[in-house]
């Protein structure tokens, strides 16, 4: 049983890792809290759908086989991600970090809305998929078949952004960007080329983790981005801003702590269980400020 | 002119029957935010009840009119709406589905001494117990939908071993869970063999369905006491984990639209007030459906439509009775009310409740993908004031 | 009189002049308004209560807080325990200490107590919290609000869980909300001006200049972030007696980010900002939902669409933010000229 | 609140010194200090100079407690302040200016000094008035209403050695002030230097690398290079040391052998 609760834990965290390494990609380059984040994997979700306010849901882009749909889906969110950097994110290029903060969420309540207007207030089903929904034996263990699609897009995404970062020149900027983009531009990193280029993964990884939501729970609302969003968003700052290594251990280490704390409370706890979360938070913070995973210039330099 | 009095009334009927001074209902209601989708379905529904009494001669002699304010799914709002509807002449409010924003407008009617009709809240609050003396809702206590649950599946299914998994979303699922809490145990031979927690917006239930799939043997049934859209991922998570435990539920996930969530999905039941889908028993339901139809283009998507209707019924009722449109005289006309008779089943009022704490249900099951009513069922005892208040 | 006398003297008069421009505000709308224009001034006032007590924090600390709408929260909720008529809650609030059951308290010290009851928890809380700089103090704040919501939505026989708690006296009329938001104001100008509030104004400017002044940048912030806390608390204390409902979901994400949105709007560097910024997010929010209502020029009758208003919204912060990123202030003061104030004090010596 | 601080009992306190007893400084595998010893007196000028990335600003940053020493320790007087923070420092009476000015830009002249004034316990009165009789002291009379953003080089230099002379400090560590100057400029300085510590009694540590300006105010000088006091002692023991002149002139030029 214990060998269930790694995967479930590694499929909660997974996506949480996915989220977070969205936000720390655009905060790394742009010192950006992106609140918008939560709003793009709703905006996701709902692409797989025709815009209508009717209760059933007819599926549009959803409907199109999985080799067609899923480049579909990244590149919308990797396109809204784009826009919004371009239309709102760029002019504000020099504005302090809350005012780029509040101007992300402000652009996610107008997302949200968006969305509410063109789809109605009720959540809609989603069949994406279906024929994951069973149960497959796995090391001894019953897994949902999803479960296991779920860590292993989670995987594989992962090592193609570690490949792209590691090998390819744009990779290779975004990383010195998100170490010190001050630093970057004067070695010649191209600002706008690698800031958009962030925008774009950063929406492509939100997209990546509206596939794997509907797919694990097969509805759509427009909230449903926003608690994801506000975990990874920890993730992010307990990992250590900036380090993307670092969003990623810390969103799997959320998600294993929730799984954690949820399979050990008692009953009259669980409802409590955000909250013990959330205290670990505060007190991992407590003992390393700078995250798990702090660069190495500790101290504001004197 | 906010309140007609008995005499004013009177004389306004005798002198012009037809022609006299209008009697207008405010409706509080969420028009844009998530809530919408719950209160337009019911205020249609209020919609369609008034214009069959006007089209009958109207209430008093009167013909009813309706203005709206929209309350944005927003607390704040929502008592501006009230006050917005006052200001506009209303008579009676009909406030918004559920109770967090259906009461601020509510206790805006209970300051004037108006009574208030929530369109569909099943929290006891939403009454005497939270608003005030004139408050009341025609739909039925969520505790009521739980333990109808409990009983039927027992009586009909030999659910023995039963496991609550309790949604912490939102009070109507913790109202559902304390009905079938109370009930399931009471019963020979049953036993709640495991709970546990989720929130509603979690991103996963998978530690929650380990412990499912750590019992000895799978549980007869699982209570699932939560709304959308955490319980379509929910069902959508348990069946794809191989649990095949029959499924129970609240009102609140009625209709077919998400379904879609997991395909021919079966061993789904809830209790309704009145089947959508065509084959409920009693002509009137279906006539509803079809002024439904007539009226917006489609059927009832699920049925929250019901109580809109149900509730302006009742109170055009206790008015005719009363013969005024004052909310102390309407409020003891409606407490009067035992086994009333209504389109969706009898219902009743007291001094004490102004909720249905028993009623008859239909049954309502999913098998391979569609929901089709297999059952009717009326708990074998009201529940208990006690089990309503101390949650 | 030197410049800088001068200059300090008619700083005196922004708290003078931020409270006038509330009382002409009451009184316009009082004159020329219906009631529910009435519910939006009061309503407005309560959160110039709210965002002014949220400046004294953010405003000259520099330090983003996430966690002032969990002030709010207790705040509401103190005041509900100590006012609620104990019939209600020995049926609805099962769980209350019986002395805190039979309570029967007048509003005003009511709301005074949510106030202290808000800044004892945030001396508690930030004295941990507090000792993390930057990102990491606002991320530890956002834990603590969304700690303080899960307890508050689960403890159901203390908070009533995420059912709401009714029954509150709605006696918070636009004078009431003047009365509070006036009282803020002076606190907040007072504090701003005080040795507490220039130290910790230093240490957002240059934190290490700062402490090579002497400066304990963490008291200074224990400080404010207090007294911060007190007026959240008396802020949502008035809004649950305003509405007369309250639930754990109202003190939550939105109100944080309409606190945050309104400070920033109308610029995080000055008393005023704080101040202007709630009426222009206030008046253009009540403008918007007047005009999806429908408005009627002449012989047509013009209404937007129905969720019109929080987009149109979202879009005019975004534009603000872009062409004046310090807020439609920027950091500046209303008051009298330096000049005038001087030559009035030297006039009547 | 304590006034008293204003007449903190110097004399008591006269014999006191400000030291680093063998401190060694280590981020991560880089040492940045090693087993420095030094002693600043009371009333006295001392110069430390070096290199650049001789280790000169970490010295300072660990006298004023902006950086812990790995090793060794900080002595005030008789006590160990190795691990006190800056502020608490700086209340107990070792003040510093920065390389780059780090005036407050958002206050005016009297309010940065003041804000050195609060955060050592004066009430904000008290502290103007000390503000403005510390810029007359200067000759710096007038600018208290100036604003700190956009003051001449020079006028912000002497700004912030005003803001670390407030409530009379013990001693005075400064970290370039001459950078940049020209070179009536910097006399102008040096004379300035002498008087803090001659009028005031504060001992000053010197840090340059203007060695014209260090030798003409300090009595005695320290060497650092690659983080070690490679010589000490007065004009003469620098200017005919072998150690300083490869450090300068490195050990291969032909001056050095």
């Amino acid at each position: 049983m214990t060998l269930q609760l790694l995967f479930d834990a590694l499929s909660l965290g997974g996506i949480y890792a996915i989220a977070a390494l969205g936000i720390a990609l655009i905060f790394g380059v742009m010192k950006l809290v992106n609140f918008a984040h939560g709003q793009f994997i709703a905006f996701a979700v709902f692409a797989l759908i025709v815009p209508s306010t009717d209760a059933v849901a007819v599926m549009g882009l959803g409907a199109a086989p999985a080799l067609v749909l899923v480049p579909a889906i990244l590149a919308v969110g990797a396109g809204l991600a784009v826009a919004s950097e371009y239309l709102v994110f760029r002019p504000l290029r020099n504005a302090s970090p809350v005012a780029l903060m509040v101007a992300s969420f402000a652009l996610g309540v107008v997302i949200q809305n968006g969305l509410l207007v063109a789809y109605g207030g009720r959540p809609k089903a989603i069949s994406l998929w279906p024929e994951l929904g069973k149960p497959v034996a796995l090391l001894g263990a019953e897994v949902p078949m999803l479960q296991i699609i779920v860590i292993v897009s989670v995987l594989v995404v992962l090592a193609l952004l570690a490949v792209m970062l590691k090998r390819s020149r744009i990779g290779l900027e975004m990383r010195a960007a998100a170490e010190d983009f001050g630093m970057a531009r004067l070695l010649g990193v191209r600002a706008n080329a690698v800031i958009a280029g962030a925008f774009a993964l950063s929406g492509a990884l939100a997209a990546t983790v509206a596939l794997v939501l509907v797919a694990q729970t097969g509805v759509a609302d427009v909230r449903m981005g926003g608690q994801i969003m506000l975990v990874a968003f920890i993730a992010t700052v307990v990992g250590g801003m900036g380090s993307l290594p670092g969003a990623v251990a810390a969103g799997f280490a959320l998600g294993a702590a929730s799984v954690a704390l949820q399979a050990a409370l008692p009953i009259e706890a669980r409802p409590f269980r955000d909250a013990f979360l959330y205290g670990l938070v505060i007190l991992v913070l407590l003992l390393r400020p700078q995250g798990l995973f702090a660069a190495a210039s500790a101290k504001p330099r004197v | 002119m906010k309140h007609l009095t008995l005499g004013t009334a009177l004389v306004a009927a005798l002198a012009t029957p037809a022609m006299a001074e209008d009697i207008t209902v405010g409706f509080a209601i969420a028009k844009s935010g998530w809530m919408e989708a719950y209160d337009t379905p019911a205020a249609t529904a209020a919609k369609i009840r008034i214009d069959e009494i006007n089209a009958a001669g109207g209430l008093l002699g009167n013909q009813i009119n309706w203005v709206e304010s929209d309350t944005r799914t927003d607390r704040a709002e929502a008592a501006k709406a009230g006050l917005d509807l006052v200001d506009q002449g209303a008579q009676m409010l009909v406030v918004s589905c559920d109770y967090d924003f259906g009461a601020p407008s509510a206790l805006v009617a209970e300051g004037e001494g108006m009574n208030s009709f929530f369109l569909c809240a099943e929290d006891v609050k939403a009454g005497i117990q939270g608003v005030g003396p004139n408050a009341f809702s025609s739909s039925v206590l969520a505790p009521v939908q739980g333990a109808t649950m409990a009983e039927w599946s027992y009586s009909k299914r030999e659910a023995r071993k039963a496991y609550v998994l309790e949604d912490t979303f939102i009070e109507y699922n913790k109202g559902i869970c304390t009905g079938f809490n109370w009930m399931f145990p009471r019963l020979e031979g049953a036993e709640i063999v495991g709970r546990d927690t989720f929130k509603n917006d979690d991103a996963s239930i998978a530690s929650q369905i380990t412990r499912i799939k750590e019992l000895a043997e799978e549980p007869d049934v699982i209570m699932l006491c939560s709304v959308m859209p955490g319980a379509a991922a929910a069902v959508r998570q348990i069946r794809a984990a191989g649990i095949n435990s029959l499924i129970l539920n609240g009102s609140a996930v009625d209709g077919s639209y998400w379904l879609d969530a997991t395909p021919d999905l079966s061993g789904f039941v809830v209790p309704v007030q009145g089947s959508i889908y065509g084959d409920d028993p009693r002509p009137e339901v279906e006539a509803f459906n079809a002024a439904y139809e007539k009226a917006t283009g489609a059927r009832p998507a699920s049925q929250y439509a019901y109580p809109g209707y149900v509730l302006i019924d009742l109170w055009a009722k206790a008015v005719e009775r009363a013969g005024t449109l004052e909310g102390a005289a309407v409020t003891a006309e409606l407490e009067k009310m035992q086994d009333e008779p209504t389109a969706f089943g009898p219902r009743s009022f007291s001094g004490e409740l102004h909720h249905q704490n028993t009623a008859l249900m239909q049954i309502i099951e999913i098998t391979g993908g569609k929901p089709a009513r297999v059952d009717e069922w009326r708990i074998s005892e009201p529940v208990p004031m006690d089990v309503l208040i101390a949650k | 009189m030197t410049e800088h006398q001068a200059r300090k003297l008619a700083s005196l008069t922004t708290p003078l002049l931020l409270i006038a421009l509330l009382a002409v505000f009451v009184l316009l709308v009082g004159a020329f308004g219906d009631r529910s224009l009435g519910r939006m001034a009061a309503e407005t006032l309560i959160r110039v209560t709210l965002v002014v007590g949220f400046w004294i924090f953010v405003g000259n600390s520099g330090v983003v807080s996430f966690g002032h709408a969990a002030f709010a929260c207790v705040g509401a909720y103190v005041s509900a325990w100590v006012t609620l008529k104990p019939e209600m809650k020995t049926l609805l609030l099962t769980g209350l200490p019986d002395w805190l059951a039979q309570a029967e308290w007048h509003v005003l010290p009511a709301a005074v107590a949510a106030g202290a009851v808000a800044a004892v928890l945030a001396l508690v809380t930030g004295a941990a919290i507090l000792r993390l700089s930057g990102i990491a103090a606002s991320i530890a704040t956002f834990a603590f609000l969304a700690m303080v919501n899960t307890i508050w939505a689960n403890w159901t026989p203390v908070t009533g869980g995420t059912s709401s708690v009714v029954g509150l006296a709605r006696y918070v009329s636009p004078w009431v909300g003047l009365g509070w938001a006036a009282a803020a104001i002076v606190v907040a100008a007072v504090y701003a001006t005080s040795a507490s509030g220039l130290a910790l104004r230093a240490t957002r400017e240059d934190e290490v200049a700062a402490s090579a002044s002497g400066i304990d940048r963490y008291r200074h912030r224990l400080a404010a972030y207090t007294v911060s806390a007190f007026f959240c608390g008396v802020g949502g204390a008035l809004m649950g007696h305003f509405i007369g409902v309250i639930n754990p979901d109202g003190f939550y994400l939105s109100l944080t980010f309409l606190m945050l949105a309104m400070l920033v709007m109308g610029g995080i560097g000055s008393l005023s900002g704080a101040v202007v910024g709630v009426l222009v997010v206030s008046i253009a929010v009540e403008g918007l939902v007047r005009l999806e209502k429908g408005v009627t020029l002449g012989a047509t009758e013009i209404a937007l669409p129905a969720g019109s208003q929080e987009i149109l919204i979202g879009l005019a912060m975004i534009l603000v933010l872009i062409f004046r990123p310090a807020g439609l202030l920027a950091g500046r003061d209303l008051s009298l000229p330096a000049a005038w104030v001087a030559g009035r004090a030297k006039t009547t010596k | 609140m304590r006034p008293a601080f204003m007449s903190s009992p110097r004399r008591v306190l006269h014999k006191m010194a400000l030291a680093l007893e063998q401190v060694g400084v280590a981020f991560g595998g880089f040492q940045a200090l090693g087993a420095v010893s030094l002693t600043v007196q009371p009333g006295r000028v001392m110069g430390l100079i070096g290199p650049n990335g001789a280790g000169k600003t970490t010295c300072v940053n660990v006298l004023t407690g902006f950086q812990r020493p790995t090793e060794g320790r900080v002595i005030l007087g008789e006590r160990d302040v190795s691990r006190h923070s800056a502020h608490a420092l700086r209340r107990l009476g070792v003040a510093r200016t920065f390389q780059a000015g780090r005036l407050f830009t958002g206050l005016d002249v009297l309010d940065n000094l003041a804000v050195t004034g609060v955060g050592l316990g004066q009430s904000r009165h008290h502290a103007e008035v000390e503000a403005i009789r510390l810029l007359d002291w200067m000759g710096l009379t007038g600018m208290q209403s100036r604003s700190a953003a956009g003051l001449p080089y020079t006028d912000e230099r002497r700004v912030a050695i005003a803001r670390a002379l407030m409530g009379k400090p013990q001693f005075l560590l400064l970290d370039e002030p001459a950078a940049g100057m020209s070179e009536p400029e910097a006399a102008d300085l040096a004379a300035l230097i002498r008087r803090i510590a001659i009028e005031l009694g504060v001992g000053v540590l010197l840090i340059e690398h203007n060695v014209g300006l260090v030798l003409s105010v300090c009595a005695h000088v320290v060497v650092l290079d690659g983080g070690r006091v490679i010589e000490a002692g007065d004009r003469a023991a620098i200017l005919s040391s072998r150690a300083v002149r490869e450090a300068y002139l490195g050990a291969d030029h032909p001056e050095a052998a």
